[in-house]
């Protein structure tokens, strides 16, 4: 069988992150895959060491534009930690509320991707616009769509009123309509079941050896959630289900996600029934003592670790931040191997990559003409679409079906 | 007199075939981007982005032979216009009539597919060749459906000029009904030879992120897509003279707005079937053709065959 | 608190050099300091032995004279067991965990990347994260490079081109 | 002659295409710049297309920080476009480098590496922020007349290698 | 079978429901009251001790001195992360955010915004009037 290496480039300038991926196929079959990452590293590190704490909490926050809150709140978790600040309980309340809400907004984006890149635009069209209600929820509560703002050391910035909580229980009602609609969907939907099941495996022992975390590892039957084994916020007053999925596959992540939604929408319900009264932040000195301390979030992705080492100063020592993307693109070799180049795209997908921490190139160099042609990720997408039609799996039935279920 | 000259230059020459090219891919966006809950475009959209590529700056590859590059889609256009002179319009007397004029129209419209493919064949750059290759393999395709079905009503008007088979359907009217057949299996060739979606494959944004039209820019991809546009209204009213011929002969302007309202039906059928299918694949799409469309114009040249003989 | 002291207890038996080192600064918080020499040995205890089955990262510190490496281990209970070890600036040689840990090789690049540390019997990979073109020598997270020492070695920032 | 002129301009306002490049950016603006096509937004009431390939584009819309390895490639995909040829920064970090324009391995905003045409603060700028810019943007090609393709930048012939 | 017009009904019905566009240039839209938009400086409110300038992620804002307890602002907005950070930090309350978010310029220079202080001889330092907001030319 004709062996020869896939190197996967240029940066499509579409939706995409620059990402390069090496992929070694034999025939159709996928070897093995190697990647080049860093076109995206800004050197965030460095930074945070020259600027003061105050100035760290926004420049942590848009490492990543989807899961900012999340970067926010592990980093303020730890300053907290080192200088002993108790936060009051209504903003410990508070931060959670805002990282629930953020966690419906990533996993309902997630759900419009992953669409897209098996071809189900209108999974994409809906699932962005029922995202957009959130979005709206978010700019009220926070003032701003992305990137919230919302954590100071020592608590939050903002209280939000009565009515603010009422209306985020509106919102939620809605969005839990529409999650059951999209679980009827992705559970039913023979054509979505067979593109997707079976693709991008990755066993229980494979996930735990390549530290894989989040849904792509709770997908693989690893019971881990920072939520329940490390409670951080307000989480060990809620009581909420982890869900594990044995598909092993991106099937299993897409349940596992879709699953979490509706999990997120009860912890707001119980966040905003049992919210204390009572002061939102605590005043934070300048200057942190000595120490060091570990912090744990979990992401929509997965486990997002920070390690904050501060000397005293009003400046950080050494700030590490690992996103949870990066463990997962661990696995993304060991889940390609034995597939078809025509799964690369749902499966980088699955692993729902914070955007900008990966990046994607696609270079396609057919060994027996010897020419170089570069196939950007968009081609790469619909070459994937069009490979499953030809099996007989493709979704413009699927489409109407979909938009039928949506007008009943 | 200039007669001849204002035939080919004004009226059902360039400039009549360019406002109503325009005016199809208008109508064509409109109803799409309303399909999807969409506004969609304001009404001079495609006049301006005409003007605007004629406008900007074209860059023409170094490896590619400029000559050729230039030369592609002149020569779509040319062929499509020639194509529209043998239609008859509202008369039952197209400006060209003569014997056989059903072949050369089938004929003239091929011609623009063999443009694409040497323009495609000739930028080089690797995405325009594979682009290039498809459009032929999808020319294959649709082509004997397409000519198949054309010749079924033909062979019942016992011509093959166009005009007097508007004239024989003219005065028997209900002898179009048995070609529903053919109307349909010509609208998804129609559908296939314009490249539009379902059809789409070597179109820009299909497997390969350039397409046919990779590497053309400004002035020449501004021709290019005026020459598909012409190319719908040609189809169209190809369509239209065969499938649908009465109303015919009513005096030049009840026939003219007849004739209109007849593209834009088929011009919005063509609209519906773009927006509610997916894009096919490029095995498929001959699979499909083959397994479908060629018997079904099969049956119609049965059907005709059989009304020869009652009639 | 009672699991974090076993895990005290148990590390302070099985290796008594660094019994002292082995802190619990809150709860599911493990701190730990082993000599460079004898790490290999602490690090596969703890993620064999005691079921620290998941590495979430090695973060890297600049002492001063010496580097210094932190390994976070994670077990699912959610206590997280922070060895570290520091090494001389002169000689940074630390070996790969990435016979335990496949995940760790590119954490381990990245610490070699940025910090400037030689790994071991690390497998051969692309750098990461820095560009191909980086000049070698420069250890970006190093306390005593600047920016501006990129510029000395010709990988210019580019001026200031305004339309 | 100078109605075709006002004509040219009037087709160029109304028509423009766009292509959008993600130079190490956080994410928040591609995400807000593909909210604008979706139906609650619709930027194709403008005329405006998402297109994938530099050649049939106007405006090159950018998003983020330049980083060290993305430059070269934002200098190529600037060169494959036709004249007359605009390039919009939307969010901060476009604009300035914003909160990154301190770090090592970022250059600063899309205007150290490329001439800029319209700059959309914000972080992230929201659709409608960006809809504004490219708005204004547009009716400030009215005043200028831009028949010809800019002295310093003549029709040129460029390798056909693949875009960038 | 793949039958390809399955849609058709639902696309038809669509085509009749009012698109769900907001035609957003010509019909203004306000962000949510507490958005985080341009922010506005109130010259007599300062006190110069540039809590703000220290506080700022990106250094967008810079206050200069231009004669006893009068203060200008210069604000970058091409800089700015519109954190509102700095309007926390201010202990005289002298900055507050805008809902303002339609920024967009053609040129970078248009993008540096200065408030002036009022000058000294009309200064009356009861009447707690805002500075000018000059733009630059």
């Amino acid at each position: 069988m004709a062996r020869f290496t896939i190197p996967i480039g240029p940066q499509h300038p579409a939706l995409k992150e620059p990402e390069s991926f090496s992929i070694t196929l034999s025939g159709e079959k996928i070897i093995e895959t190697s990647m080049r990452l860093g076109y995206n590293h800004r050197g965030i590190e460095k930074a945070c060491e020259e600027r003061t704490y105050v100035q760290d909490v926004y420049l942590i926050e848009r490492v990543c534009g989807i899961c900012s809150h999340s970067h926010s709140t592990c980093f303020v978790q730890a300053v907290e930690e080192i200088a002993g600040l108790v936060v009051p309980p209504r903003g410990l309340y508070i931060r959670t509320l805002i990282a629930e809400l953020e966690r419906v907004h990533s996993h309902l984006l997630w759900l419009g991707v992953a669409g897209h890149e098996i071809g189900f635009d209108t999974l994409l069209m809906y699932s962005w616009r029922d995202r957009e209600i959130v979005m709206d929820t978010l700019a009220s509560l926070t003032g701003n769509r992305v990137n919230y703002g919302m954590n100071t050391i020592g608590g939050v910035r903002r209280d939000f009123t009565r009515e603010q909580l009422e209306d985020v229980l509106k919102v939620v009602d809605v969005l839990e309509e529409r999650t059951k609609y999209y679980i009827e969907v992705a559970m039913e939907e023979s054509t979505l079941i067979n593109r997707l099941s079976g693709v991008g495996a990755l066993s229980h022992e494979d996930a735990l050896k390549l530290g894989a975390v989040g849904p792509t590892a709770r997908a693989s039957n690893v019971d881990q959630d920072i939520r329940r084994d490390d409670p951080y916020a307000a989480y060990k007053d809620l009581s909420f289900k982890v869900i594990t999925d044995g598909h092993n596959d991106v099937y299993g992540r897409t349940i596992v996600r879709v699953l979490e939604l509706m999990e997120s929408y009860k912890m707001i319900r119980e966040l905003i029934a049992k919210m204390p009264d009572g002061p939102v932040a605590v005043k934070a000195p300048r200057k942190i003592p000595a120490g060091e301390a570990v912090s744990r979030y979990e992401a929509p992705r997965g486990e997002d670790i920070h390690f904050v080492k501060a000397n005293g100063t009003d400046k950080p020592e050494r700030v590490k931040v690992r996103a949870p993307t990066l463990a997962n693109l661990q696995s993304v070799s060991k889940m390609l191997e034995n597939n078809n180049l025509a799964d690369v795209p749902i499966t980088l997908a699955a692993i729902d990559p914070c955007f900008s921490c990966t990046d994607r190139m696609i270079r396609v160099n057919d060994c027996r003409s010897g020419n170089k042609d570069v196939l950007s990720w968009e081609s790469l997408r619909l070459f994937s679409i069009g490979w499953y039609r030809h099996r007989g799996i493709d979704f413009s039935g699927l489409n109407g079906k979909l938009k039928r279920m949506e007008t009943k | 007199m200039a007669w001849p000259l204002f035939w080919i230059l004004i009226f059902p020459g360039f400039l009549f075939l360019c406002l109503l090219g325009w005016a199809v891919e208008y109508v064509d966006r409109k109803l799409y981007a309303r399909l999807q809950n969409r506004i969609g475009p304001p009404w001079f959209q495609p006049f301006a982005d005409f003007v605007k590529l004629i406008s900007k700056e074209e860059i023409i590859p170094t490896e590619a032979n400029p000559v050729m590059f230039k030369l592609m889609p002149v020569l779509a256009l040319t062929a499509v216009l020639t194509a529209f002179l043998h239609i008859p319009l509202w008369s039952t007397t197209p400006i060209v009539s003569f014997d056989g004029s059903v072949i050369v129209v089938v004929y003239l419209l091929t011609l623009p597919t063999l443009a694409f493919f040497l323009a495609g064949w000739h930028s080089t750059s690797l995405f325009s060749t594979i682009g290039a290759v498809r459009t032929l393999t999808q020319l294959f395709a649709y082509e004997v459906p397409l000519l198949l079905v054309v010749l079924g009503p033909a062979l019942v008007a016992h011509t093959w000029s166009l005009g007097k088979m508007a004239e024989f359907y003219n005065q028997r009217p209900l002898l179009a009904l048995p070609n529903v057949v053919g109307f349909c299996v010509a609208l998804v060739t129609l559908q296939g030879k314009l490249e539009r979606v379902p059809f789409d494959i070597p179109e820009a944004e299909t497997e390969i992120v350039g397409g046919t039209f990779t590497e053309y820019s400004g002035r020449l991809l501004g021709l290019f897509r005026l020459a598909i546009d012409m190319e719908a209204v040609v189809g169209a009213s190809l369509v239209a003279a065969v499938f649908l011929p009465f109303g015919l002969g009513l005096g030049p302007i009840v026939g003219f707005v007849l004739y209109l309202v007849k593209v834009l039906f088929v011009v919005f059928l063509l609209a519906l079937l773009r927006t509610v299918t997916a894009r096919l694949r490029i095995e498929q799409m001959v699979i499909f053709c083959w397994k479908y469309l060629a018997p079904a114009a099969l049956f119609q040249i049965l059907l005709s065959l059989v009304l020869n003989r009652i009639i | 608190m009672a699991n974090e002291e076993t895990i005290r207890q148990e590390l302070a038996a099985k290796f008594p050099f660094m019994a002292e080192t082995i802190t619990v600064r809150r709860e599911r918080r493990v701190f730990a300091e082993t000599p460079a020499d004898r790490f290999m040995e602490v690090f596969e205890h703890a993620a064999v032995a005691m079921g620290f089955a998941h590495l979430c990262t090695i973060t890297g510190l600049d002492e001063g004279e010496n580097l210094a490496f932190v390994y976070h281990l994670a077990r699912p209970d959610g206590t997280i067991l922070n060895i570290k070890m520091t090494v001389p600036k002169t000689k940074p040689v630390i070996k790969t965990i990435s016979g335990i840990f496949p995940g760790g090789a590119m954490y381990e690049r990245e610490v070699a990347d940025l910090l400037g540390a030689e790994i071991e019997g690390l497998p051969p990979g692309t750098r990461y994260p820095l560009p191909d073109n980086w000049p070698a020598g420069q250890y970006p997270l190093r306390k005593d490079w600047k920016p501006e020492m990129l510029d000395e070695a010709g990988f210019s920032k580019g001026e200031m081109k305004n339309g | 002659m100078n109605v075709l002129k006002k004509l040219v301009t009037w087709a160029r306002i109304k028509s423009p295409w766009i292509i959008h490049f993600n130079t190490g950016a956080c994410n928040a603006c591609d995400i807000e710049i593909v909210a604008s096509l979706t139906p609650r937004f619709d930027i194709e009431r403008f005329g405006i297309i998402l297109k994938g390939t530099p050649r049939h584009a106007d405006v090159l819309v950018c998003s983020g920080p330049v980083t060290r390895q993305i430059e070269d490639r934002l200098v190529r995909i600037y060169e494959q476009m036709p004249e007359p040829k605009f390039v919009v920064a939307v969010g901060t970090c476009a604009c300035s480098g914003g909160v990154f324009s301190g770090c090592y391995n970022v250059k600063g905003g899309i205007d150290s590496v490329i001439p800029v045409s319209a700059y959309v603060p914000g972080c992230p700028a929201s659709p409608a922020a960006i809809i504004d810019g490219v708005v204004k943007l547009l009716t400030s090609l009215e005043g200028k007349k831009l028949l010809a393709a800019e002295p310093e930048a003549p029709a040129r012939t460029t390798e056909a290698e693949c875009n960038g | 079978m793949k039958k390809p017009g399955k849609m058709t009904s639902e696309v038809l019905k669509a085509s009749f429901k009012k698109p769900a566009t907001i035609r957003y240039p010509f019909v203004k839209i306000e962000m949510p009251d507490k958005f985080r938009g341009k922010i506005k400086f109130y010259a007599e409110k300062c006190i110069g001790c540039k809590a703000c300038m220290r506080d700022c992620p990106s250094n967008a804002i810079t206050i200069t001195k231009v004669g006893d307890k009068r203060f200008d602002c210069e604000i970058d907005l091409d800089k700015c992360i519109y954190c509102a950070q700095c309007v926390d930090s201010c202990v005289k309350k002298a900055l507050e955010a805008t809902r303002e978010f339609e920024l967009a310029k053609l040129n970078r220079t248009e993008l540096k915004v200065t408030f002036h202080a009022k000058p000294p001889e009309t200064a009356d330092p009861d009447t707690p009037d805002e500075g000018t907001e000059e733009k630059p030319v």
